[in-house]
């Protein structure tokens, strides 16, 4: 019954949406260009604050954003409020998770894993770690940033909890390094406030297009955001972990 | 019908069909399995739409991470024994 | 054809979340409609054979056919939120199990 | 002294008041006493500066002799009352509240009487009515002070809407100006004739607004009622006298169809008015409570107010503004003397007093006058100014209204002689034989307001001159007055006159009464029944269900209280219903309604 | 000397994440960022200032004219009123608190879409945490999933927008949506309603009110009733009478369910027995005023309905949460003549629950006159009438709690002191300094409504409306 019910509801949204987005824009196909005032051709452009000339890799320095990536300038540069309130988002969830759930018990042991798995845990652990930074170092110039760097930080410790019984994370260490991390990321902005005017203006020189000391503040940023993303999400699957074992 | 548009469809079709077991199968796990298969396909569908960081984004946090903390907390379900 | 199904995905999802009244299920139908909204969001900055929108060696030049990157960007952030909002729910749905013994809501004494 | 500072004042002695009762309620009681006093005396003085405008704050006042005469009559009603508040004191709760809220609406009455314009008169009158819910809620009953709150916020709500209306209708709020554009739109005319009179007919206690009064009066502190009865209940008055002069009604409808001269909205309310009467006539005598009898007769008697001044004539409203004055000292002197026995006997059940003649004389006297001029019998006020009213009546031939307004006069003999057997005549009970009358701070004002009602009734023109000005100010046929007689088309009546004949005919009854008396007072002991000596004082006097063959004829009638009982709960049935639809955790309710709301738009929107 | 807006958000979110790591300090620090940013709002400088250095319409810009001034004021006054009267429950919260305050500070004032989403975002799970406080977690995953059907739903009609406008930005968004035809804006403008419907507690998103709001406390009540629905309106108001105008179809939809929230909301609480139950469904009809007010493009007299709910509000749910804590019992019924030894707190709650009656001498009635001549102005009868009928509810509703609350007493005899619950104090003295400051301020803004008018629009009016539809001052003529 209630299953029917929920068929015929949602039924009856889709109708509605799929009738509205026919209007809107249609159901299949996609544009054949970006809008040429979009803010989004300004982005890839690097011309907000003016016509500028062709952008070249390996060539222009002291572009807008030094970041190949756009996305990453996006995320980075121009829209980085966004990503300040993205990282405290998930930083509240990560203290709610800890605030619900309760603390680890010390003591109990779960079954313990097999020697070999856990060796090639150990092995394979500071690799995913060195992968990680690697990651959000080179986000301004390859795909990937901040966040899967992080996430794939936070994973290599979840290999550890999954492989390693005798492992414990410190929570409490991740606790202080994303209440640093993200002070980082408000102090970049105050400075930039302070230095240029503008709350997370990129104050720093942004180099040539494509090389890795490049593109100001950005992978400054993006490092924070990797350290504090990694961390909270290790603190949350400590917390979902060590709840999970007192179950 | 170039090779874009065969992948679109084939990518569009597994979505589906995996959000559709993913949301009506009984056992909680599978639910969960397929909920990562999902978003394994979403990253597939990312990557053809040219958007590699999402791609990557999506695969270690949509399907690893989710996936992850979605069993570790059924989990104890487990030892309750219902439903799954 | 992608955004068709991603609409579908959301559809899909909303009965996921209204067909059942087991907290988990839920929780799946909001990823299910999550990643629908991504995959939309992704399919609507798309451009007919547009390119990646990075700068790379061979592809040093800013040609107009790149695809959205603010469309990018909004999907990261969006991603992460979800990630945000699944733990949370999962804890919450923690508590619940831990007070009433089980995940199903019908259970659970209902009204306020 | 101009009228805003004697609003101010008037306000400091409430502070004062309340912060001098902090320490001694007694003496803060005493300022309530002060406080109305010098207001009275005050708003007296202000007679010669009548037509000036005072500002103050965003409250504009303006000095009528209207306003003046009303305020005079609910000044008196306050100052007469205040006198017995020192020794009710122990029996509040918050005796500091109370003496706050009396002098904070005494002022609040000042400025409804006063307003300019409609803010102004709405802003007092508003906290009139809570400052006396609060006031009420302090006496025997919560639910009382709950029906009237409820009841005047229907009525006033009803107005704020008729005057935004009307605001909204001709862009201004100032009283004599707001309603004059109105004459173009009949339609809304009527609407807001009949939502801004609502007020008014709630405060009067108008037949469907009336069930507010009963339980208010009768179980509001013993004294409040006679400043709900004698004064608040005139505030109403005042408003529907608005509808009928600021709201110049009889020009808006002249071209509408019309009874007798009276366009039916006039005389729809006219009948509501009567209604009222019988109502409140048929009611009171079925009480068993002294208060509540009281309360049902000032239904009644509100009908005649109303009545007298929707006829907006040169006979029938000077009636009415008469009636005004009659009933306020009349109700308010029965009320305080019933309240001068509570205070003694501690109880306004009728059937458990008896004889309290041969301990209050004084008291019993008072409450005899103040009934002979509310039933309207010469020569006391109330009979001149039910004359009016009947003559005006008769002028116009309106012979519905005519035949209930005798059909009040007549029951009001039949109520209003219960509490008098039943409370003083009779045998007195043994609780009250050692009782004693009341003292002299608690008799003065009665006495004052007894001789107020003699005065009104044998020299009404002192009063009349006063609403002759009225009338002349709002521009209609002015009541003929000769020396000390009042003429009207059919007839003239000589108060005085009428005074010498009754006086002489009581004195020759009182010289044959003393000279030739057969009976002799027996002691109730020294009597016996069926050959059986009385060894216990029993009660040979019955005072309950007096009545009662003519009661039954109408105790199948409705009570409208009933309708109100059946909104409340039709608003919780409704409430259950939003709640389990709306307000459920269930999420899946939500999404349901959002795609109704979804849907709604594919229907409603023709863009789909 | 002015600061720029950017720091309202900052110092808060910084103060939020040092929180976490000097645990020890955190009482300190929420007391230093509430207060610090409770002062600083005063001094913001006017004007749309870009974040990150980049020229409009480009950069993620703060919007600070006169309206998201009222919201920022509103937030952050409100924010340290709560913080002041419930400070001992704050100490597990600290962090959640300031970053709340954070986002709802961004909420007001940013002037991006995505952005706006971000900070609903942020200020959504705050609101979960926050209402864990409740032992109720199905009720908080049940407001969990309302609010993330919410933000799907609200992303979805924001991308639909995005996609014809290619701008994210409200100022350029509002020029260039009022080209796309109506057609096409109806199912978006819908989307986005029903996003930010759920923290502004309208229908059809207002589920999680009575299972969250029902159990609150001094806190957490005041937070949610009178801050967080403070600001979301606000957004409301922002989004719908100056980014994305409703045409005809769209703006009788989004009226007739804000004015069916009103109604429900006002015979919901007048069924209920439970005290805080029947505030939540008051602040659930005031949310309908002020929405339906927005979408008919009267923002004055929603500003002012806003600011009175929230005030009103704060007292009554701090009342309400404590009473709750001291006696156990909420249901008004069994805490008859609780203010009868509480003078200061009785009165506040009279005071109070006029003003929000919209009765004389207190700020309310200003509000309802307001609203009322608005509407009549313009020649539409129907709504007063509505507003007027649920005044006379919500009159009953609340004297009926007054009487209770003040005169113990069987019927039928006289009110009587001893016959109360009890005497326990219901504030804590900063609790009760600050409810007696909030009471003034009503009462005094009662008698000076007009100069009220000036400092709420010193323009003469809010996002393009004329302001004081009505003008109490010596002519009354009603001066448009």
């Amino acid at each position: 019954m209630k299953k029917i019910f929920a068929g015929l509801l949602a039924v009856a949204f889709g109708i509605v949406l799929l009738i509205g987005i026919s209007l809107n824009t249609g159901l299949f196909g996609y544009n054949d260009s970006l809008p040429e005032d979009g803010a989004a051709s300004h982005y890839i452009s690097k011309d907000v604050n003016g016509k500028t000339d062709e952008v070249v890799f390996g060539e222009t320095t002291g572009a807008e954003t030094g970041s190949a990536n756009m996305v990453t300038s996006v995320i980075a540069n121009y829209r980085s409020f966004d990503t300040l309130g993205e990282v405290t988002v998930l930083f509240l969830a990560a203290l709610g998770v800890s605030l619900l759930a309760g603390t680890m018990d010390k003591g109990r042991k779960r079954s313990g894993s097999g020697f070999i798995l856990r060796t090639s845990a150990r092995i394979l652990f500071p690799l995913m770690l060195v992968t990680g930074i690697y990651i959000f170092t080179h986000g301004h110039l390859t795909p990937g940033g901040g966040f899967p760097g992080g996430s794939m930080i936070a994973s290599s410790f979840l290999l550890l909890y999954l492989a390693d019984e005798s492992f414990r994370a410190n929570v409490k260490g991740f606790k202080v390094a994303e209440g640093l991390a993200g002070t980082l990321y408000v102090a970049i902005g105050i400075v930039g406030l302070l230095a240029a005017g503008y709350f997370l203006v990129n104050f720093l020189p942004t180099g040539t297009v494509g090389n890795l000391l490049s593109a100001g503040i950005i992978p400054v940023v993006y490092v924070i955001i990797g350290l504090k993303v990694g961390s909270e999400i290790t603190g949350i699957v400590a917390d979902m972990f060590n709840e999970e074992v007192k179950a | 019908m170039n090779w874009f548009d065969i992948l679109e469809a084939g990518i569009s079709v597994f979505l589906v069909v995996f959000a559709l077991t993913a949301v009506i199968s009984r056992k909680l796990l599978t639910s969960i399995i397929f909920l990562s298969a999902l978003s394994m396909t979403a990253v597939a569908g990312f990557a053809l739409l040219s958007a590699p960081d999402v791609a990557v984004t999506e695969a270690v946090i949509g399907s690893g991470l989710v996936t992850f903390i979605f069993v570790a907390s059924i989990r104890n379900l487990r030892k309750a024994g219902d439903g799954l | 054809m992608i955004k068709f199904a991603s609409l579908l995905l959301i559809i899909i999802g909303l009965y996921g979340i209204l067909s059942t009244r087991n907290v988990i299920k839920i929780l799946v139908g909001i990823n299910v409609m999550e990643i629908g909204i991504n995959v939309f969001i992704i399919a609507m900055g798309f451009v007919n054979d547009g390119a990646a929108p990075i700068l790379s060696v061979d592809n040093p030049v800013n040609v107009l056919k790149f695809v959205d990157p603010v469309a990018q960007a909004l999907v990261l952030t969006s991603i992460v939120i979800g990630l945000g909002i699944t733990a949370l729910g999962l804890v919450f749905a923690r508590k619940i199990h831990k007070k009433y013994g089980t995940y199903d809501l019908s259970e659970t004494g209902g009204e306020s | 002294m101009n009228l805003n500072l004697v609003i101010i004042v008037s306000v400091a002695f409430a502070i004062a008041a309340y912060l001098v009762s902090k320490v001694n309620d007694k003496a803060g009681a005493f300022m309530t006493v002060a406080g109305s006093m010098f207001a009275l005396v005050t708003v007296f003085l202000l007679r010669n500066s009548i037509g000036s405008e005072i500002s103050f704050l965003y409250f504009n006042f303006n000095l009528t002799v209207t306003g003046w005469y009303f305020s005079l009559v609910m000044l008196t009603a306050y100052s007469m009352t205040a006198f017995f508040n020192p020794f009710w004191m122990k029996k509040l709760i918050y005796p500091a509240g109370y003496n706050f809220l009396y002098l904070l609406s005494m002022a609040g009455t000042l400025g409804v009487f006063f307003a300019k314009d409609f803010i102004t008169l709405f802003v007092f009158w508003e906290t009139v009515v809570w400052s006396s819910a609060f006031i009420i809620q302090m006496g025997k009953s919560r639910q009382a002070a709950y029906v009237y709150y409820v009841i005047s916020a229907i009525g006033s709500m009803a107005t704020l809407f008729a005057i935004m209306f009307a605001y909204g209708t001709t862009g201004t709020f100032v009283i004599n100006e707001a309603f004059k554009g109105l004459a173009g739109y009949p339609g809304r005319a009527i609407v807001i004739f009949i939502t801004f009179i609502a007020a008014g007919m709630a405060k009067i206690g108008i037949f469907p607004f009336h069930v507010w009064l009963p339980s208010a009066h009768g179980s509001a502190p013993h004294t409040f009622s006679p400043v709900l009865s004698g004064g608040l209940v005139k505030m109403g008055a005042f408003v529907a006298l608005l509808s009928v002069t600021a709201f110049p009604a009889y020009e808006i409808f002249k071209d509408m169809a019309s009874f007798r001269g009276i366009p039916l909205p006039i005389y729809f309310m006219m009948a509501l008015g009567a209604i009222s009467i019988v109502a409140g006539t048929l009611m009171a005598i079925k009480q068993e409570d002294a208060k509540k009898l009281l309360a049902y007769s000032s239904v009644a008697n509100g009908g005649y107010i109303l009545i007298g001044l929707l006829m907006l004539d040169q006979v029938g409203f000077a009636g009415g503004m008469m009636h005004i004055v009659n009933h306020a000292v009349a109700s308010a002197a029965a009320f305080l003397s019933i309240a001068a026995v509570a205070y003694r006997t501690g109880t306004t059940k009728m059937s458990e007093m008896g004889g309290m003649i041969h301990r209050m004389p004084v008291t019993y006297l008072v409450y005899l006058i103040a009934i002979i001029s509310m039933a309207g019998i010469p020569p006391m006020g109330g009979f001149v100014s039910k004359w009016l009213i009947f003559q005006g009546l008769a002028d116009k031939g309106l012979i519905f209204l005519a035949t209930t307004a005798f059909f009040g006069s007549i029951g009001s003999f039949l109520y209003v002689f219960r509490p008098l057997s039943a409370v003083f005549l009779g045998q007195t009970f043994t609780r009250d034989l050692e009782k004693k009358e009341v003292g002299f701070f608690m008799m003065f004002p009665m006495l004052i307001l007894t001789l107020l009602s003699l005065l009104t009734g044998v020299f009404p023109n002192i009063f009349l001159r006063v609403v002759v000005e009225i009338q002349s100010a709002f521009g209609m046929l002015p009541v003929t007055l000769a020396e000390n007689t009042i003429v009207t088309s059919n007839g003239f009546l000589d108060a005085f006159r009428v005074f010498i004949v009754f006086g002489f005919g009581f004195a020759i009854a009182f010289v044959l009464f003393v000279i030739r008396r057969k009976s002799r007072k027996v002691e109730l002991m020294d009597t016996f029944t069926s050959a059986e000596f009385i060894h216990t004082r029993e009660l040979l006097h019955y005072s309950h269900s007096f009545y009662a063959p003519f009661e039954r004829l109408y105790e199948k009638a409705p009570d409208t209280m009933k309708l109100y009982h059946k909104a409340a709960v039709k608003i919780n049935e409704l409430g259950n219903m939003a709640e389990s639809a709306f307000f459920g955790i269930r999420p899946a309710r939500t999404v349901l309604l959002v795609m109704g709301m979804v849907l709604i738009v594919i229907i409603a929107g023709g863009v789909l | 000397m002015m600061i720029n807006p950017v720091l309202l958000i900052a110092i808060p979110l910084g103060l939020a994440f040092i929180a976490v790591v000097f645990k020890k300090l955190q009482g300190w620090i929420l007391a230093i960022g509430v207060a610090a940013n409770a002062f600083l709002v005063f001094f913001v400088e006017k004007g749309e200032t870009a974040i990150g250095g980049f020229k409009l319409p480009f950069a993620i810009s703060l919007v600070l004219d006169d309206f998201s001034f009222i919201g920022v004021i509103l937030v952050n006054v409100l924010t340290l009123a709560a913080v002041a009267v419930a400070f001992r429950k704050t100490e597990k919260y600290v962090p959640v608190i300031l970053a709340g305050l954070a986002g709802l500070n961004g909420m007001v004032l940013t002037g991006d879409m995505f952005n706006l989403f971000v900070f609903m975002e942020i200020t959504a799970i705050s609101a979960y945490i926050l209402s864990s406080e409740g032992r109720k977690p199905e009720q908080s995953f049940n407001y969990l999933v309302i609010g993330s059907i919410g933000s799907v739903l609200y992303l979805l009609g924001l991308i639909l927008i995005y996609g014809q406008t290619g701008t994210l930005n409200m100022s350029l968004m509002a020029e260039k949506s009022a080209l796309i035809g109506q057609a096409a804006m109806v199912l978006p403008l819908v989307l986005i309603f029903a996003g930010i419907a759920v923290e502004a507690k309208l229908l059809p998103m207002s589920g999680w009110v009575r299972g969250v709001l029902g159990n609150s406390n001094a806190l957490t009540g005041v937070m949610f009733a009178s801050v967080y629905s403070s600001a979301a309106l606000m957004v409301f108001g922002r989004v719908f009478s100056q980014v994305l105008i409703p045409g005809t179809t769209a703006g009788v939809i989004i009226i007739v369910i804000a004015l069916l929230t009103f109604a429900a909301g006002q015979v919901s609480a007048f069924r209920s027995k439970s005290l805080r139950q029947v505030l939540l469904y008051s602040s659930i009809a005031q949310s309908g005023l002020a929405a339906a007010l927005f979408a008919t493009g009267f923002v004055f007299p929603a500003v002012l309905v806003i600011i009175n709910n929230a005030a009103g509000k704060m007292i009554m749910f701090s009342t309400a949460g404590n009473l709750e804590e001291k006696y156990g019992t909420d249901d008004y019924v069994g805490l008859g003549g609780a203010f009868v030894r509480n003078m200061p707190a009785g009165v506040a709650f009279t005071i109070a629950a006029l003003s929000l009656t919209g009765l004389p001498l207190v700020f309310g009635f200003y509000a309802k006159l307001n609203v009322l001549a608005a509407y009549l102005n313009q020649g539409t009868f129907f709504v007063p009438a509505v507003v007027l009928a649920g005044t006379i509810i919500e009159g009953a509703y609340f004297i009926r709690i007054l009487i209770k609350l003040w005169a113990p007493g069987k019927e039928g005899e006289w009110a009587d002191a001893d016959q109360s619950v009890g005497e326990k104090k219901i504030f804590n003295p900063a609790g009760t300094v600050v409810v007696i400051l909030v009471t003034l301020l009503i009462i005094l803004s009662g008698f000076l409504p007009d100069s009220v008018g000036k400092l709420v629009a010193p323009g003469g009016g809010l996002l393009g409306d004329e302001g004081p539809s009505i003008s109490l001052t010596m002519e009354k003529g009603g001066d448009q």
